[in-house]
């Protein structure tokens, strides 16, 4: 069959998909995408056009109950020793609607802080982006991981807000005035991985909200540059495997993660993603450059406090949406 | 009704545009061989009625034979006539030979036939060896002789030529008139050719039919058109003339008088019809008929005289003409002069006597359509 | 003026430069893409590291040439699966478009043929969503009364096609009905003069003289529909034609690769301009 | 040809042609239309009314960005124009032969490759770390990197850039078509570069300048990529709008009220430019 | 040069394309009111003439004098002359009067000075109340005027006019030829006419120029060119000539003896230089010089007498002529036929004698040229 698999840069590199279809005689498409447009793009196939997704954990259920894009996972198939036990509970948990579980998980990271320290060293948290000794050179992404983040580090919790719209909205303004007042301090929002690693390689950026892998990989080229847990904590999120409604390879997508889960595989994924997976024991072949890195960011107080994401309710990103619309139109 | 087959019959031919009749009535018989040409001012219907034949339009009323045989329910594709249209209509992503070849090809003709019989058509029309050559790269008179030789080689019963002159220059226009005759003459088929220009007409035809809104005013040769127009249409349209409008005065013996508005007494011919004192008649004079004269005595004995100044010398070698103001009306005249160069040195100005005779004042009832 | 007036020194000079200077405006940025497709490094941008044949023949990651990139010479293929299938719906309804509005008179002409203009003012991100929508509900509703699965009205290449489709047939009428308009009808009728039947009178005359145009109209849709983005933005579906593929890769992860795919896309492009050039000027 | 044979030709003709217009462009249309009017109410629940229209309304961000992309297209346009008119004009009327052919076929390279390959080039010259800073810093005019990209100016260099191609193609047809005997005649009758520019030249050059506008006018107005890509922070542009309600907001029913408001936009600024010029769109655009 | 001032002075003028000589070393002159025509055959360097007299093109030596003032330096729109082009060139963008009114309101004449003088010249040319007409909605001939009316009320010295009747039909030509002729004459401005037919030329002009590889053959009336064309070239070119090679056999007070190939001896006049016995000569003869007779005696006192059969009649009313096939040499001898209609019963095969005078046999040593 052919697998045909909607999923993020980096998490099907061309040496695993080798692998994989000589073992098994499936041949695999790969389409990249972002946790929005994978949404998207199902809605209006109807869970079709893919036989395998991969959105983050939180943007799961929600989507499932106001689109029903995707169709319950068969645990049965799947080889759960591979899995790391805390982490597959977890994802199970929160991608279960109307008692079915969609989603198991695949990569996990963080989001924070790409500073480079010798030119930005100040900068601890979100917060100090707004800074004035970094003005016009830091950058994040108008999207709801700012919200969530800024919201932290001005020590709100949104995550708590979750179930109470009001709550919720009063944090969102408070967020929304904080981002329009720093709004002058931003080179430009970012909107792909590619573009923040250039800003930062070229030093046109110094500090930036982004994920951890980029701030790794520029640390390879540049020691100055690397990945900073907030004071705040980081943002943990974690990508799963889910089945699109309407997807014509289950086999071949049940191997597919039977596979990448395998240790010796995973490793090739944490290479090329930079993120480590939930595979147990995946962590044991990846590079001991990447387990420094990983490892430099975030001591063990930094790692318990990693806020993880909790599902997003249905219809909450619209009130994010206009935030998030009116701080780009602030001025 | 003819007794041999003619080439072609129209009978009460008729087309009109919603309310519009374009033909009327038209019936005419081309017997085989003939240079049958149909002239008419712009919009008369010469191309309508063409196009009946052809096939492209069908008609409203009437009948249309070929050689006999009704072509009413034959498609344009079946029907045994060929046609030059007015741009030729060559075919400019063929080449010549292929251009000719075309019909026979659509007939089956095996290959080597069609070229043998394209080389033949070719050589026919003085051509010899151009097939291979573009379209592009001939000369205007010799694209007029490939659009021929495209027809000829089909061996049509009726070619139909829709003003295939119309495009040419002046010097090569009159070069191919004489060119087109002979080749009529020497294909010995039927050329139904239509065209607004007299001179090609006159120059070309054995018949000519005279058009205007879609009737035929009158059939016959160049010089029964000329010398014994019928109607007043024909007087004007074919060769020039000066034409007076007046009332008959005096009646009898095929002679009338007619005076103009002006006061001028004219003694003439009625051309057509019986005229009767007080119809009011338009009356036309060619101008080589006028006699010129620089004394009064001059032009004594013509029945028609007048004088005046010339009012301007159109110098054109054999075709010189001199405009005269008649005194007694102010009008202008056009007159020939004489070849023999004898009244070259008029000028303007200069007092000239005019005169001619009754037999080429051709009278008719007025109605009021000429050139 | 024109070369028959004169004008200063001044003026000649001041003009040409300015036609100069707008000519090394419109090379610029596509000279710049082709020069970095040979940057010895990691990002297609300053500064310059020297020069390498890596970003088309490199066979190692992350020096992957664009001659081993699946996924590109994936989208490539793509890409002129699309052009070519909306170069044969695009002439094809061209052509009969042309016939229709050069040849006939009917009721509503004008209006219909203000109707075949529209899509050219539709935006193309207008034009890729209602198809998108449309052909949803029509998929949802056939679904729900069939109880089987309509993949081809969901988003992928048949939508892809069909949005390019819709506007592209517009040039394609405009620029087949302008040589159309052209042709002398007397043609034609010396054919069937001359024995043809009407079918084989147009395809024997009319065609052949319509096939500059119908070449030229093939090559713009061609070059439309692989340069398009909007519309087919919103109407792809897993299989990604090569302006997506790129854009998506602009977001993560781009590399020189995007550029020497660019330098070959324009080399190809420049030649198929040349060969409908060809074909147009050839006769006229 | 006989009537019912005329009558079955029509038929055959005019069948793609209905097909293609009414199942990829009318009842796509109207589908939108459709959805615009949708309100959402709760999960999967929906009912018939304006409200996607008043949040339109009511929000002045999307107000602004609507009044913002059609001035900036308007000015796009115009900029295209003055920039592309005197090149087309010096392609149609001061060049020959072989010449102009080549200068013509050098307006059409940026079409040879896709916008974004266009914008692409764009961005690796006008970023701060990019080619034009480094010149300029090169040559001395400046002393430490600009940047050029992330603003209303570099959107503007993209657009008329993406644009030029189609300004260009009919001005220079249209200028082509200008007998250079007008321009004689009216030197000879006394006139001198204005008048012959404003009385003979833009009179006659009229459909071309129309045909290029419009056309030029709805690209920028439809454009996504460039101002997304060298766009700043402020640079909002209502295609983006649309394309984040469909696709980052999953929001269909605001989407498509924004796509028909787009559309009524534009047809109305285009009205509006046919009705002051005194053309057509058959005449101009359909040439 | 002149005494008194002339409209127009070409010194010397020439004009060089790359190594190709369009025009070369032109001298004339042009009095006031004078309707001066350049005629000649295509590609003769005509409108290269006429465009540096408008100042389109710059001379590449000589000069020239617009009433005695060099325009060397004078830029197009700063010239007292203007120009009818040959398409007319009206703005499609204007309305007739808006079209008249270029030129004053460039003048800054203030406005309702324009329309008085727009409405004036309007009805100097016959189309009074024309000012709110479109262009497109004029007929050519109408066209015509306004385009004249348009230099006309700029009251140029000279007004150029290229070969302004190319475009129109034959009928609509013949008339705006006699029309052109009295606009001049109202106007009494003088008129540079360029044209490659000779027939306008003839008819129009006061004094016409004949122009052939960029040189002038010979100025003068039209009658000084049609009976004492000063080269080979004008006699073929204007009017119709039957035209024959030989060489000179005797020669002795100003009559020369020629013999054809073919052995048809001709007894002519040398029109131009001195022939000697020997030389090659171009031998002119025209259309309506030539007698016919039924019998030899009626031709029998010419100096210059053949016979032959009719090859064909080509009728066109006055202007009908003969081919006659000529026994002794085979070649077609083009004959006018007498407007007396005396020779009108003519057919092909008929037998018929010819002969001509010696002073209308007009000999040019041969050089090669020719229409
Ligand atoms: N298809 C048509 N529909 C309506 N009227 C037509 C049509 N074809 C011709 N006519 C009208 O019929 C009349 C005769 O037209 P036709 O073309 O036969 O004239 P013509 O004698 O050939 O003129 P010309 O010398 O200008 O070619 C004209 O008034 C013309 O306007
Ligand atoms: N710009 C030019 N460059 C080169 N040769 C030219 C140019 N203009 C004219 N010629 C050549 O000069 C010669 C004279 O041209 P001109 O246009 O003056 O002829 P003409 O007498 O007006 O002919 P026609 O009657 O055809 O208009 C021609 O051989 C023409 O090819
Ligand atoms: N809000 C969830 C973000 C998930 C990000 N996945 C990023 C993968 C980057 N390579
Ligand atoms: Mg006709
Ligand atoms: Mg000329």
């Amino acid at each position: 069959d052919t697998l045909r698999l909607l999923t993020w840069g980096g998490y099907a590199p061309e040496n695993l998909i080798e692998k994989f279809e000589a073992e098994t005689g499936h041949t695999v498409e790969v389409t990249l995408s972002n946790n929005e447009e994978m949404i998207a793009k199902l809605r209006a196939t109807d869970g079709g056009g893919f036989d395998l997704a991969q959105p983050s954990q939180d943007r799961i259920a929600g989507a499932q109950a106001e689109f029903g894009i995707y169709k319950p996972i068969d645990l049965s198939k799947l080889d759960a020793a591979l899995f790391i036990p805390s982490m597959l509970e977890a994802t199970k948990a929160n991608t279960t609607y109307d008692g079915k579980v969609y989603g198991v998980p695949h990569v996990w990271g963080t989001s924070g802080l790409v500073v480079n320290t010798a030119e930005a060293s100040g900068v601890k948290d979100y917060v100090d982006l707004c800074s004035d000794d970094v003005a016009g050179k830091v950058s994040y992404r108008l999207k709801r991981p700012t919200l969530i983040g800024f919201a932290f580090s001005m020590g709100l919790d949104p995550f708590a807000a979750y179930g109470d719209e009001d709550a919720y909205k009063e944090i969102l303004s408070k967020v929304e005035e904080k981002l329009i007042s720093c709004k002058p301090n931003v080179k430009t929002y970012w909107t792909g991985g590619d573009e923040i690693t250039n800003l930062l390689r070229s030093g046109e950026v110094v500090a930036a909200m982004a994920w951890d892998t980029g701030g790794w990989k520029l640390n390879a080229e540049n020691s100055d540059i690397t990945f900073v847990a907030p004071t705040s904590g980081a943002l943990g999120w974690i990508d799963t495997f889910a089945l699109p409604k309407r997807g014509r390879a289950d086999e071949a997508a049940y191997a597919w993660i039977n596979f990448v889960m395998k240790p010796e595989n995973a490793a090739l994924v944490t290479e090329s993603a930079g993120n480590f997976t939930a595979s147990k024991g995946g962590d044991a072949d990846v590079n001991a450059e990447l387990k420094a890195r990983y490892q430099k960011s975030f001591p063990q107080e930094a790692i318990d406090n990693i806020k993880w994401y909790p599902p997003v309710p249905a219809g909450l990103e619209a009130f994010e949406g206009s935030v998030l619309d009116r701080v780009n139109a602030a001025n | 009704m003819a007794e041999a087959v003619n080439d072609l019959d129209c009978r009460d031919i008729s087309k009109n545009f919603a309310a519009f009749k374009a033909v009327r009535d038209v019936t005419f018989s081309v017997p085989p061989g003939t240079f049958f040409s149909i002239l008419g001012p712009s919009g008369c219907g010469k191309t309508t009625l063409l196009r009946m034949i052809a096939g492209f339009l069908e008609p409203t009323s009437g009948d249309l034979l070929i050689k006999g045989r009704s072509m009413l329910d034959v498609p344009p594709n079946k029907r045994p006539v060929s046609m030059v249209f007015q741009h030729l209509a060559l075919f400019p992503m063929m080449n010549v030979g292929a251009n000719i070849g075309f019909g026979l090809r659509r007939r089956g003709v095996a290959k080597a036939e069609i070229a043998k019989r394209v080389e033949a058509v070719l050589e026919r029309v003085g051509l010899p060896g151009a097939g291979p050559r573009g379209v592009d790269e001939l000369s205007g008179g010799q694209k007029q002789r490939v659009a021929i030789a495209r027809c000829m080689v089909l061996e049509p019963d009726v070619l139909l030529l829709d003003e295939p002159l119309g495009a040419l220059d002046l010097k090569l226009r009159e070069h191919m008139k004489i060119e087109l005759k002979q080749l009529q003459w020497e294909f010995n088929t039927t050329f139904v050719y239509i065209t607004h220009d007299q001179s090609e007409a006159l120059v070309m035809s054995d018949q000519i039919a005279v058009m205007n809104h879609g009737v035929f005013e009158q059939v016959g040769t160049a010089r029964d058109l000329y010398y014994n127009p019928e109607t007043a249409f024909v007087a004007g349209f074919v060769g020039e003339s000066n034409r007076f409008a007046g009332k008959v005065e005096e009646a009898g013996g095929g002679t009338l008088k007619v005076r103009t508005p002006s006061g001028l007494p004219l003694m003439g011919t009625a051309a057509a019809g019986s005229l009767a004192v007080g119809d009011a008649v338009d009356v036309f004079v060619r101008p080589e008929a006028v006699r010129l004269s620089p004394t009064s005595e001059g032009v004594a004995g013509q029945p028609n005289v007048s004088s005046g100044l010339v009012d301007s010398v159109l110098f054109n070698g054999a075709n010189s003409r001199v405009l005269i103001r008649d005194a007694a009306t102010g009008g202008e005249i056009d007159v020939a002069l004489p070849q023999t160069g004898e009244f070259h040195s008029l000028k303007r100005d200069d007092p000239i006597h005019i005169g001619w005779d009754t037999a080429q004042t051709l009278c008719f009832a007025a109605a009021g359509e000429g050139s | 003026m024109i070369p028959t007036i004169r004008q200063s020194p001044l003026f000649r000079w001041t003009y040409r430069a300015y036609v100069l200077a707008f000519f090394v405006y419109l090379a610029l940025p596509l000279a710049v893409v082709c020069v970095f497709a040979f940057n010895d490094s990691l990002f297609p941008s300053l500064p310059w590291q020297g020069f390498t044949w890596d970003w088309f023949i490199g066979t190692e990651r992350p020096r992957l040439g664009v001659f081993n990139e699946r996924p590109i010479i994936r989208s490539i293929w793509t890409s002129a699966f699309v052009a070519v299938w909306v170069a044969i719906l695009s002439v094809a309804v061209g052509t009969t478009n042309a016939f229709l509005f050069v040849r006939h008179n009917f009721r509503f002409k004008n209006g219909l043929y203000v109707l075949m203009l529209l899509p050219l003012v539709i935006p193309g991100i207008i034009l890729g969503i209602s198809i998108l929508v449309a052909s949803n509900t029509l998929a949802n509703n056939l679904e729900d009364a069939t109880g089987m699965w309509f993949d081809s009205l969901r988003p992928g290449l048949p939508l892809v096609i069909l949005g390019q489709f819709s506007f592209i047939a517009t040039f394609a009428t405009l620029v087949i009905s302008a040589r159309l308009e052209k042709f002398d009808r007397s043609l034609e009728e010396a054919a069937l003069n001359l024995g043809a039947t009407p079918l084989g009178a147009v395809w024997a005359i009319t065609i052949p003289f319509l096939f500059p145009a119908i070449a030229g109209a093939t090559v713009v849709a061609i070059l439309m529909s692989f340069e398009n983005f909007n519309t087919t933005l919103m109407l792809v579906g897993s299989d990604a034609p090569l302006t997506i593929t790129m854009f998506d890769r602009l977001k993560e992860g781009s590399t020189p690769v995007l550029n020497a795919v660019s330098l070959l896309l324009m080399v190809a492009s420049a030649a198929l301009g040349l060969v409908s050039l060809l074909l147009q000027g050839r006769k006229t | 040809m006989n009537a019912s044979g005329k009558r079955l030709t029509l038929i055959l003709l005019m069948a793609p042609l209905l097909i293609w217009l009414v199942a990829l462009i009318v009842i796509p249309h109207m589908e939108i239309l459709y959805v615009s009017l949708r309100e959402k109410v709760g999960v999967r629940e929906y009912e018939f009314g304006f409200a996607n229209y008043m949040v339109f309304f009511n929000e002045p961000l999307y107000w602004n960005t609507f009044m913002r992309t059609a001035v900036m297209s308007i000015l796009a346009t115009a900029l295209t124009l003055l920039i592309g008119f005197p090149v087309s004009y010096y392609i149609a009327k001061l060049t020959r032969g072989r010449s102009k052919t080549i200068l013509f076929l050098l307006c059409l390279i940026p079409f040879w490759v896709s916008e974004l390959v266009r914008t692409y080039g764009w961005m690796i010259l006008l970023r701060e770390s990019g080619l034009v800073s480094g010149f300029l810093q090169y040559i001395g005019l400046a002393s430490e990197p600009i940047e050029f990209l992330y603003n209303d100016a570099a959107i503007m260099v993209g657009l008329v850039y993406t644009s030029m191609l189609f300004m260009v193609v009919p001005l220079v047809t249209t200028l082509d078509s200008l007998d250079d005997s007008m321009i004689e005649a009216a030197y000879d009758l006394g006139g001198g570069g204005v008048s012959v520019w404003r009385e003979i030249v833009i009179p006659h050059a009229m459909p071309g300048i129309v045909s290029g506008c419009i056309i030029v006018f709805m690209l920028s107005l439809g454009n996504y990529l460039t101002p997304i890509l060298l766009g700043g922070k402020d640079s909002l542009w209502f295609t983006g709008l649309i394309y984040s309600q469909f696709i980052t907001r999953f929001n269909w029913e605001l989407g498509a009220a924004f796509g028909m408001l787009l559309l009524v936009l534009s047809s109305t600024i285009v009205w509006a430019g046919l009705k002051l010029s005194g053309q057509t769109l058959t005449r101009t655009v359909g040439r």
